[in-house]
């Protein structure tokens, strides 16, 4: 499907020998080694020696193209100036992708060099768009070149007020919380009655001896106490009860969540 | 609109660009030696009605924003913000003891108080600098401002609640006093019957 | 010249006053929530004629002068920064093929792209990181910025010139998807580098 007049047919003026240098038409050796180091890597000459062909990128003559490049490595070579290996790896490319094009077509190897041709080609293409796309973008009309904003704009400015919130409570606390901060405080630890854990034990597991039947937590309480004095109680006896279990010497049972919770003796 | 000349649009465009104002003979220069009063005076006509008026101040001509614009320029937007709870400290401490100096005000926060909260409550308006205390270093001293008694409903800094009267109304009760209390009230109002010795009553 | 309405000129005062070029939901929040497309569209229309002119670039609206003042105002005014031949190319390639990673552009420019000449587009403000592309190694993609817009004069990337005949060339597809076209084939492409040395191999 490939289109050989594209490869093959070579634009008349577009032989090797008219070309002398890309961009300056001066032949002479110095502007040769400034323009090669002026291109953007081989592809970049490739495209500026395939528009010397001054034909649709389309219509390209591959072959004209490689021979206009190899010729081009050729004479910088030969003045011995100094070439970026890119660019003679693409030479030898093209030199391979020449020779393929130029064999009998069943002697071709895959990929053909027809295909390598095209994509070559459609890479040219799409340089060559945005090359052009990047004049065309250069040219117009670019702010602070051809067009001016406004010298000395004014400005506008928004200025954020702050309308601060606070209550009367908030300020009184406020004083209350500092002078509660920074006034001496005298702790005073009050006396609290308590059953210790060691009491509790001492005392449920003596409670424990007296029945074999199920007690509830709660008759082993102190009954005629300080409430403050029986919710402590309640905590330790509840503590020593899990104890006498872990040890093996009572078992609990609780029927249901927040339910009694009772507790008998193991019979040894 | 007709469209204008070029010589028009030529001293309005360079005008418009100019980075200061300039007069009729730098425009003029600025446009190969062009007669510019004619123009500059229709532009200036055109622009009367417009939101930009074409002015001359001076001998220097510039475009500028129209007098009855001007408060587009600046426009303020107000937030509510919730006083820091540093700000409220430093304020009641202004309040309870002004005047006052911003190291008093540390001796009895007992902290460091950076210099934007007290910025803070004088944009509020609540605090002012009442001058300085006339001692060595001569320190500003702080009081607070008849907005902040409006503000916060006084009638003067009497009215602020005694250190007494705020320990009648729990404020300066230490946390551990709060919990007795609190425990305290719980046996004697029995106010959850959970509680085992309310059931075993 | 009839006189403008007050919202007109107040949408024009704005813009004229502004240091940034504003989008319409801007400059509608500066004037208290007005609909400002139509003043807009009007003051757009009144300006055509002018020697200054109001353009819409990416969304956002300023004030700049005629472009065919461009010779009186350039001499006065400091050349831009020249950009290399490859920064333009890379640009050019961003802007048409956004959001594009560092890869593609090299593959179509068919030459590694020096660290600094991203850079340089970054710091002119027109090309920006957009994210990373989801595939293997999540490359960084590239985009341009709205003030890319604004520079070049262009009210969307739709404006870039050519843009619709290279998107009918195929121009913008990559080289294997043009490939596949150019010969008509369904046929399962062979995952075949387009890059010559790599065949070369």
């Amino acid at each position: 499907m490939t289109d050989d007049g594209l490869i093959l047919s070579a634009p008349d003026e577009a032989t090797a020998d008219e070309w002398d240098g890309p961009a300056a038409p001066s032949a002479n050796d110095a502007a040769l080694y400034l323009e090669l180091d002026g291109w953007e890597g081989p592809l970049d000459l490739l495209l500026d020696l395939a528009r010397r062909q001054k034909v649709d990128l389309k219509a390209i003559s591959i072959l004209a193209l490689v021979d206009q490049y190899i010729h081009y490595i050729e004479r910088a070579e030969a003045l011995k100036l100094e070439i970026a290996a890119d660019y003679l790896v693409m030479a030898a490319w093209l030199a391979y992708l020449k020779s393929a094009l130029l064999l009998p077509k069943d002697e071709q190897e895959d990929p053909s060099p027809e295909e390598l041709a095209l994509r070559l080609q459609l890479r040219l293409e799409r340089l060559g768009a945005m090359r052009d796309a990047a004049a065309r973008l250069m040219a117009r009309d670019r702010l602070g070149r051809d067009v001016f904003v406004r010298g000395a704009p004014e400005g506008l400015k928004i200025l954020k007020k702050n309308q601060w919130q606070c209550d009367w409570y908030g300020l009184v606390h406020a004083y209350g919380q500092v002078k509660l901060r920074t006034q001496p405080v005298v702790h005073m630890v009050r006396d609290r009655p308590v059953m210790t854990l060691d009491a509790a034990i001492d005392r449920v597991s003596a409670m424990l001896g007296v029945s074999l039947d199920w007690m509830e937590l709660r008759s082993f309480l102190p009954v005629h106490s300080d409430p403050r004095l029986r919710r402590s109680a309640l905590a330790s006896s509840f503590v020593a009860a899990l104890e006498l279990a872990r040890m093996g010497r009572a078992e609990m049972r609780q029927e249901e969540v927040f339910g009694p919770i009772h507790l008998r003796r193991v019979k040894a | 609109m007709e469209a204008p000349d070029d010589l028009v649009r030529a001293v309005e465009a360079t005008l418009f660009a100019a980075e200061a104002p300039m007069t009729a003979e730098e425009i003029s220069a600025h446009l190969e030696g062009a007669e510019v009063r004619g123009p500059l005076a229709e532009l200036q006509a055109t622009y009367a009605l417009r939101g930009v008026h074409l002015v001359e101040r001076g001998k220097r001509w510039q475009f500028q924003t129209a007098p009855d614009m001007a408060h587009l320029l600046r426009r303020e937007k107000e937030q509510l913000r919730r006083l820091s709870r540093a700000a409220t400290e430093v304020l009641a401490i202004v309040a309870y003891h002004e005047p006052v100096s911003r190291a008093e005000i540390e001796g009895i926060r007992g902290v460091q108080t950076s210099a934007g909260t007290l910025d803070v409550l004088m944009e509020a308006g609540w605090v002012r600098v009442e001058g300085r205390r006339e001692v060595p270093g001569r320190p500003v001293i702080y009081a607070t401002t008849p907005d902040f008694l409006s503000h916060f409903g006084l009638k003067s800094r009497r009215d602020l609640p005694g250190i007494d009267e705020l320990k009648a109304a729990g404020l300066l009760d230490p946390v551990d006093e709060a919990y007795d209390v609190a425990i305290g009230s719980d046996t004697a109002h029995e106010p959850e019957p959970a509680e085992p010795d309310a059931d075993e009553d």
